[in-house]
């Protein structure tokens, strides 16, 4: 199945968690620093192994930039 | 003189709030940093990328600086409450400086949008710290709604034109029950003064510091001139009047006129 | 930072200069010159009497500072040439700040007095710093007859009113060939950090700490925003604009809206 | 002789010299940190005890004040 | 010069529309309305009393303008709306003068309210002119909703404070797909100018006219400034120099010199 | 109203005196100056060249303006002393708008050299306008002198930077005893309606008409921003307050309110 | 019965109507230039002669005055 | 002679007077709305035709320009 991870089309294995999703990003199960939004919503770090993702889901990996 | 800041609860001994945007290296950043004295600087939320990832983090770690994530590129309340709910996620804080922005070319705040956005995040236990406009009637209602403190611009993010309307700026000071910070718009070293001689509790700036030539120096000017006003606002000024006082008395001058000629010549 | 003030030859680490007019006591005067940080402070010359004498030049002593007498109060060349002639003889130096005042309610500088006074007592050796207007031409005309330092006024002595024709300052300094030194009008801590953001080589003030209502805690304050000043001044500034410029990069902004509803009422 | 010290009328022997005026002014002629004008022209130390005053002469003893 | 302003496709040879609150007597309103030679004026919705009754209408009517009902003492979007439809009643005019106010003291409009009065009274056929803050997000938020004038405040009603920020002004005048009327804080002939050399398309004002001294007087003054600003914003000014440029040219000058003395003492 | 200015004696009914300089055409200057009502020109003495020779002259005399020649171009007193004894000798006039340049950048006026000038002048007869410094003690000392006029400048001659010191005008016009014009500087309408509410008794301009993109335009902008200034300050201004002051009373304001909801489900 | 007319507690025969709550605050049914809100809302003038009040109801009688 | 004429060296007979000079310039004797400055100093009309010109003498014929 194709998720957007950051924007980027990314294909996972049907029934790939946020987990996953993370790693393809660059982190770890138990990185600090960052959230996760799934569709604009947040995913507590507690459900990041546990949130199965869907065809066409946006995964948003964030972390602190420079700003403001 | 011992004349802590105080936002929620939480006490800082610098009224000068550092953004983060603008400088041209981390190293250049973290030096700006130490120089300014500042302990709270804000970042945004940002998608992370394998090479940059952390290290704005790591520098704010290393300086010592609580950390206040922002949600700057929000145009709608939904938007801006979710980017705090992220950022609270993320940072493991409920601080939030809040944006919502009007219009991506002048960047100013979207009121409507910025009450809406305040009263959902401030029911969700967030400290909120509001950036608003200089309009005196939003900014109370920024504080009626609980807000932690409101921040009313000088002048449009960037810009360097300082306080364009120091009348609204009092009429918000006279009125505020929680800490006003001067935010946006800073130029130079005057510009902070001055927002302090007004009565600001402090003033948070980025790019007047990150963009200078010279950014460390700039910061220190930035930390002196903070303080410089908040002492000037505590000392009382002299009034403004239009003609002069004399500080030299004319009591006591000498009388160097020359003789007078003498009939006699002499 | 090494960056001394130096006039006709001798450097000074604080930029600003103290006027000692206006205190309510000697000791409120020793607190706010050390907390002013200066290390040189005009003084006036007026007939002694017996219960005051000499208190003045004990206090400038304890706190280091250099001595500058003034000739204020004089309405002519020649009183001012004579009275400079006094404060040499009194003090053993040959430095003064020269004023030749116009009238005794505004104070302000008598531009053709002014030249023939400086011109006589550069010719007998002083190291003349002359009290001027805000004229770009009179300043011209003092830096050529040999003035060590030109000192406009930004207003008129004890207003507060601060600077107020920063252009007639700017054309000043684009023409200096010694140091400026903006003196009198200073109201408060920004209008010194403004007068040395523009490029002036010192502020000298008087009336803006003695006369606040807390001397030492002002005089703090314009030391740093003196030292603010000179420092923003050197860091360069950011351009003034209009429109505003992101702090907050746009790059790497989530998306963060809500999925399209789907025609299968996902 | 009547002569002004620092503007009061003063009576002095015929002779006296300004450092007499001083010491009507409480200064010794040693003082320091003060100078005198005679008719509004400086008297340097050095001649404090040889000038001699006149009728009507105007002796101004001056020292630092708060100023400017 | 043919030059209308033209609001909802009503066009008006005078641009300054006056309000009438203020003045001391039927009578003094009447000359300054003549003397302003205004098309346009305001009035307030109040209790009738049967002495007063019908008096600004007669004023109106006699000096032949058009009348502008205000919304004046409203304090939320409801009773702003409520009393648009009494004054539409009242006055068989759809047009109104949408006021929000968000304080009573400080009489700055309430955006929030006001975006909501002003769409509920567009969906109700009215030609809302709406008096707003100089915020440049609300005054596109407005005209986005339908209104067919924005009037930004200068500085607070009857302040006399003049264009407090004349930059936000110049954001607004720059995005304007509809009139802009500057409203409120004129407080003299050049306030007025300065609005319309901005590139304002009218003045609204009252208190300027109506509590001066001489209210006929500065009503002409008003009518004579507003013209003079907008001849000037359509001539196109000079630039700004910080430096002097010759208006007598230098060329053809007269060599005015004395003959250098020559060797045979000629 | 009946108001005319009066220099020397003579009365004008226009308070607006053009300069001629900057003009792009003879033709050009002429609809200028007949927009702008003015009944006194400045002109330049130069050299004549056969082509151009007499036309200002020509052009001045069709509008019915008064011709005031002036020392345009002078650096000394002696320069400017001998140019106004040949424009008298040329234009029959002992009227001369005295200038004494002290640089050919600034064009700002030399205090010192004008002073001398004065003085000679007014001993020779003539009648005196000063072109001066904004300095007071330079504007007293020319009235001292016998000046029929003192012109002190806003800002540098065709700088269109208005008047940067309305301090120092108050000054000289509080204590003034000939007419005070206001002479360069002013850029735009609004400028001319300042100097005029400030209490000048009329402006000088030439650049901010001759120059405009529209000279004609601006020139009767000009003519009725010098009425509209006159007329603000004879009609006695609104005090500046920092707070609003209602102009619509809330006196027999309605009760709009909802009926609170009944016991009974009324 | 009592209704409210611009503020004022007045007595009203019990069925009056809007007009004549108007002819107590010195109007005629027809006079123009002025509104009248009932508890609030708009009573267009058709209604001034068939809307009935009731006990407490709020009349307001508006009509233009110096403002703005 | 050589005299400058509004700098322009020009040759004139000696003994020429300053109407010589102005006629070069273009000037008749009566010409109006002109003066006439020799080595800086005014020559009033009424001496034009006696004035004579010496070896370099600078003659200025000014009249009305744009200014000011």
């Amino acid at each position: 199945m194709t998720v957007l991870v950051n924007g980027v089309p990314t294909e996972l294995d049907p029934g790939a968690t946020v987990a996953a999703a993370l790693g393809v990003a660059g982190h770890t199960p138990t990185a600090t620093g960052i959230a996760v939004a799934l569709n604009g919503e947040v995913v507590p770090k507690g459900a990041w192994t546990t949130t199965t993702l869907g065809e066409q889901d946006r995964v948003e990996v964030l972390g602190a930039a420079q700003g403001g | 003189m011992d004349d802590p800041l105080t936002i929620a609860g939480q006490a800082f001994s610098s009224r000068l709030i550092m953004g983060t945007g603008g400088a041209s290296s981390m190293e250049a950043l973290e030096r700006a940093l130490v120089a300014s004295g500042a302990e709270l600087a804000t970042v945004a939320l940002r998608r992370t990328s394998p090479d940059a990832r952390g290290s704005v983090l790591d520098v704010l770690r290393r300086v010592g600086c609580k950390l206040l994530p922002n949600t700057a590129g929000c145009f709608t309340a939904r938007d801006a409450v979710r980017t705090a709910r992220l950022a609270r996620e993320a940072f493991e804080t409920d601080w939030i400086k809040l944006e919502v922005i009007g219009d991506d070319r002048i960047l100013l705040p979207d009121g409507a949008g910025l009450l809406d956005a305040a009263e959902t995040l401030v029911d969700d236990g967030f400290t909120v710290l509001a950036y608003s406009n200089d309009d005196p009637i939003l900014a109370r209602q920024l504080q009626g709604l609980g807000c932690a403190a409101v921040m009313p611009l000088g002048s449009p993010i960037g810009s360097g034109m300082g306080i364009r309307n120091p009348y609204n700026l009092r009429i918000i000071l006279e009125h505020a029950t929680v800490p006003i910070v001067l935010d946006a718009g800073i130029g130079t070293a005057s510009d902070a003064a001055v927002a302090m001689e007004l009565g600001c509790d402090a003033v948070l700036l980025a790019s007047a510091v990150t963009r200078a030539r010279e950014p460390a120096l700039m910061a220190e000017a930035m930390r002196k001139a903070v303080e410089a006003g908040r002492l000037a606002h505590l000392a009382g000024r002299i009034p403004r009047r239009l003609y002069a006082e004399a500080s030299s008395s004319f009591e006591g001058l000498a009388d160097l006129s020359a003789p007078l000629p003498e009939p006699d010549g002499r």
